[in-house]
């Protein structure tokens, strides 16, 4: 990238972040009434909303039901506005079709899904405002809504990008970050028992700097696990003293 | 949309309540719900704004893009309206599952902006022939409990005062060929005037009285409903009959005469709101979702 | 001379209700008799009762599947929980388009429900009549019955492709190959038989 | 934008040359006419013998619509459902041939939409559980009040189908002329609907006295001026019911003549 520094000699990022820090992670659970659980998630200008509707009935054709768990249904859908450029058509094209894919995959990972044979559970993420790292503050709401929906889950699923760039891997990409083309990974963590549930890489990376980059996604994994594990607690407090009352 | 089922007996209890104007939720038949609008909450867009109607959540973006004006109208700009009745919801609108109530509100909504008098389409006109502004005015609808249309009108009207399109100057060589220049100054911007934006007040008949802002189990004791798009000084831009229901004919003049009333005070109330928070500038906290 | 035939039209008021009783297509309003259907007025009086207004239509062709109607219907698949048909005519009106059916294992007969077997009592191609049980919910379609001695297989044809001819309840023969098949005969009532 | 390459591709966009014909050029065919004044109405019910039910109406001056009426077919749904579309043939409009596409589509589909909530009042659809009817409303040629003579025309194929019916629906259209005070004319000609101000149609149930449509926009003013044109039209529809109501009793006795099995006798 020419005349882009994306990482100044004295290791600050174009938005003043060092190497290993995150976006302001800015969340809160229960914002509609009428979703089972819902949750609005902002990682820097990213913003993203969680839904989540279940477990219940299969909807459409019961084929599809599993006779020993439940079906998670996702849907990714980025609002027209959302980014620079207007987007068409909301939801339905190849990336978003790919990126509800991953959702699935990551949340069947993480979602005791054995507990509700023969039912199912909708996940629907919406991007408001894309500002990269997309995926990750996905993930990061959903696992807030479904918390929120109190559905029983191995653990939170944190995800947070990573990059390389001038032989230092730098955390939670932003939008200027991904669009300079260098490689990134999208790691989703269960940061408890530090298992991965989805970890994609796109780009050209040296081997040998794959465990650093790695130690970074998953650090800044566990950074967001800090903050989002406040938000539940939080919300629980408060939920617990309005029953109280 | 998001259906509620209810029984007999419940009905009965909403009418009767209608009949002794005392709504479920302690409203008169002519008062709406408690109405949040905030602006500017996306900062992707040139104008955005977000309103909250008891439960029905709207988000509307406007984006302001260059394009070429219609071969009709060559020197005015145009707006184009999409919604996308996301699956937040309601499962049921899944993938493909909004289209058809979503082709219902852009078909309204068009029907409520074709006067000309509505927006001044031509202070959209960049250079005839060639280059105008194109205003997306997209609809997200986040959660609906009621009054859909009436909560979407508000929202677009919010939108399109929050817009701000950057100034542009066309610059023109010897040679005849035109160049575009847009101003550096991100504060030199057209702005919108909105004052001959419609609003829609939907008007459910219940029992022999009408109520307006109906709530989902109102909506499921109505048959008939009439959609009126009411201006700031009480004239009309369309009405519809909505519903699978009849309508007497004095009832209708009964409901204009109570939209004419209602949309009058609903304009005064949303431009008192939108005017207070531009005074507020910079200053103002944003809330967006995480109030 | 037959009277002058009186048309209407649907909303047209026809008489009020003390004069007469709402038939087949009309309905009543504000204690009128009102039309219904596009067609020509009968009036039907049985001594000293109210007479009855009906609306009638040269041809029943709108008629509906109803719960307690018999119909008549083909067999397209059995399987061993049910049988599902095509309906095909309303008593003796024939349906345009075909409404499906569905008879379920214990609908077949009203004795020994339990050791009914679907195939033993009716094969793809048969024709049956049945009466129509319940119009179902969303995922099934028009529950139907056969547990009348009336109602069953009227028409059904042998592996051989003879017609059969009936010879007991549940039994029918091939006239050709004197082969016996098993199903659910319906008792041919004399007045339906054509001479 | 998609492409469809069978075709030769013309422009983008195009427009008929009449868009540049001179003002007041079209438009003056009718100068000074009386507003009140209905335009002579055409009805005829069951002409096609492959629907259950048909009818086609013609305004003079050149609307004409045909619509036709399948079922009831076999629905997946409970209730009874009543399924409208509304057509406009390619060579209907005036002008340019109308590009298909979503933005088309999408107009068709709010006018099916309009016949189907005015005409759902009407048809007794609890006497049709499980069922589903198909209307198709198909405009021939747009002269000008398309949409209610669509309406009109959508329940004598209803009722020429043998669908039960509470009551027949008479459509009849308006528009405002330009400028202000400018006065609402009845049945509205192509031209004058061009140049209005605001556009209105009203569907009203004669015999109940209910109105069953409404659908209009533009600069029509202020309520007043709003309630006044709903007036005129459904003045007109009651104006127009026994012109509809003759069709449809003369198709029933072509019907009962014809039928090998006239059960007039039986009266």
């Amino acid at each position: 990238m020419a005349g882009l520094e994306l990482l100044s000699d004295e290791g600050y990022r174009v938005d003043g972040r060092r190497a290993g820090e995150l976006r302001k992670v800015r969340a809160r659970m229960g914002v509609f009434a009428q979703a089972d659980g819902s949750a609005y998630l902002e990682q820097g200008n990213t913003k993203a909303l969680a839904v989540v509707y279940g477990p219940h009935e299969m909807r459409g054709s019961r084929s599809k039901a599993l006779h020993d768990r439940a079906l998670v249904n996702c849907q990714y859908s980025m609002a027209t506005f959302s980014t620079g450029e207007r987007k068409r058509r909301p939801h339905g094209d190849r990336k978003s079709s790919e990126m509800t894919l991953h959702l699935k995959q990551t949340f069947e990972a993480a979602i005791l899904t054995q507990l509700y044979p023969r039912s199912q559970i909708d996940i629907y993420v919406q991007i408001l405002q894309a500002d990269g790292g997309n995926y990750c503050a996905c993930v990061n709401a959903a696992t807030l809504a479904t918390i929120d929906a109190g559905i029983p889950m191995r653990d939170y699923v944190c995800a947070c990008s990573a990059g390389f760039i001038e032989d230092t891997p730098l955390a939670d990409l932003n939008y200027v970050e991904e669009a300079a083309g260098g490689p990134q990974v999208a790691l989703a963590l269960l940061p408890k028992s530090d298992q991965i549930a989805l970890l994609e890489m796109n780009s050209r990376l040296h081997e040998d700097h794959l465990e650093q980059v790695m130690e970074a996604a998953s650090k800044a994994c566990k950074d967001v696990y800090a903050v989002l594990d406040q938000v539940v607690r939080d919300h629980v407090h408060e939920v617990t003293t309005l029953l109280g009352e | 949309m998001a259906s509620v089922v209810l029984s007999e007996a419940e009905k009965v209890y909403v009418v009767h309540g209608v009949q002794e104007d005392l709504r479920v939720d302690g409203r008169g038949c002519e008062d709406y719900r408690c109405i949040e609008v905030e602006t500017d909450v996306v900062s992707n867009t040139s104008g955005s704004a977000r309103v909250k109607l008891g439960h029905t959540d709207i988000l509307v973006g406007v984006k302001a893009e260059m394009g070429t004006p219609k071969l009709e109208n060559p020197n005015e700009g145009y707006l184009e309206f999409f919604v996308d009745c996301s699956a937040n919801a309601t499962p049921e609108f899944e993938g493909r599952g909004g289209e058809e109530l979503a082709t219902e509100i852009v078909n309204t909504l068009y029907r409520i902006f074709s006067s000309e008098s509505t927006i001044d389409v031509k202070s959209l006109c960049i250079n005839p022939r060639e280059h105008c502004w194109v205003l997306y005015v997209d609809v997200l609808l986040l959660e609906c409990g009621g009054n859909l249309f009436d909560a979407i009108s508000i929202a677009v009207k919010a939108a399109l005062f929050n817009t701000r399109i950057p100034k542009v100057r066309v610059l023109e060589d010897e040679e005849g060929s035109k160049e575009i220049e847009l101003s550096d100054d991100p504060y030199d911007c057209i702005r919108l005037n909105v004052d001959n934006v419609p609003c829609i007040i939907t008007l459910s008949k219940i029992g022999c009285r009408h109520v307006v802002d109906a709530t989902l189990q109102e909506e499921a004791c109505s048959l008939a409903s009439l959609l009126l798009s009411v201006t700031s000084r009480g004239t009309f831009t369309c009405m519809k009959k909505l519903g699978n229901g009849s309508l007497d004919p004095e009832s209708i003049f009964e409901m204009m005469e109570t939209g004419k009333r209602v949309g009058k005070t609903l304009h005064a109330s949303l431009q008192k709101i939108l005017d207070k928070e531009e005074s507020l500038g910079t200053t103002r906290q944003k809330v967006g979702f995480l109030g | 001379m037959a009277p002058p035939v009186r048309y209407c039209v649907p909303g047209e008021r026809l008489c009020s209700l003390e004069e007469g009783a709402a038939g087949s297509g009309t309905y009543t309003r504000h204690g009128y008799v009102c039309a219904a259907l596009a067609g020509c007025l009968v009036k039907t009086s049985e001594d000293g009762a109210l007479p009855v207004v009906s609306v009638v239509r040269d041809a029943e062709s709108q008629l509906l599947p109803d719960v307690g109607a018999i119909v008549t219907c083909k067999v397209c698949s059995i399987n061993s929980r049910f049988a599902k048909v095509h309906i095909l005519y309303i008593g003796s009106t024939p349906l345009k388009s075909a409404f499906r059916g569905t008879i379920r294992r214990e609908d077949i007969r009203a004795t020994e429900k339990d050791k009914v077997e679907v195939y033993k009592s009716f094969r793809p191609g048969d024709i049956v009549l049945a009466k129509v049980i319940s119009l179902g919910d969303m995922q099934s379609n028009y529950l139907l019955s056969t547990a009348e001695n009336e109602l069953g297989v009227v028409v059904a044809h042998s592996e051989a492709g003879a017609q059969m001819v009936p010879i007991s309840w549940c039994e029918m023969q091939c006239p050709r190959t004197h082969s016996k098949e098993l199903r659910k005969v319906a008792r041919v009532q004399p007045e339906f038989l054509q001479t | 934008m998609a492409l469809d390459h069978r075709r030769v591709p013309g422009p983008e966009e195009s427009q008929a040359p009449l868009l540049y014909a001179a003002p007041g050029e079209a438009g003056t065919d009718a100068p000074g006419r009386e507003a009140a004044a209905l335009r002579p109405l055409l009805a005829r019910a069951g002409l096609l013998s492959q629907a259950e039910g048909s009818a086609y109406v013609e305004l003079a001056g050149g609307t004409k619509v045909l619509c036709a009426v399948r079922g009831p077919r076999e629905a997946a749904e409970g209730r009874g459902r009543l399924l409208c579309e509304f057509r406009r043939a390619p060579f209907s409009v005036r002008g340019a041939r109308p590009r298909p596409g979503p933005a088309t589509a999408a107009r068709e589909r709010e006018l099916g939409l309009a016949l189907q909530e005015a005409l759902a009042p009407a048809v007794r659809l609890a006497r049709y559980p499980r069922a589903r009817l198909e209307l198709t409303a198909l405009v021939l040629q747009d002269g000008g009040s398309a949409l209610a003579a669509a309406l009109s025309a959508a329940a004598l194929a209803l009722a020429d189908a043998g669908v039960e019916m509470f009551d027949l629906v008479v459509g009849c259209g308006l528009c405002r002329a330009p400028g202000p005070g400018g006065a609402w004319l009845l049945q509205p000609s192509e031209a004058e609907e061009r140049a209005a101000a605001a556009r209105l149609t009203v569907a009203l149930m004669p015999g109940l006295n209910q109105v069953a449509g409404l659908l209009g926009s533009g600069q029509g003013g202020p309520p007043e001026s709003w309630a006044q044109a709903v007036r005129l039209g459904l003045e007109g529809c009651q104006r127009l019911y026994p012109v509809l109501r003759r069709s449809l009793l003369r198709a029933a006795e072509r019907r009962a003549a014809e039928g090998p099995r006239a059960v007039g006798a039986s009266a």
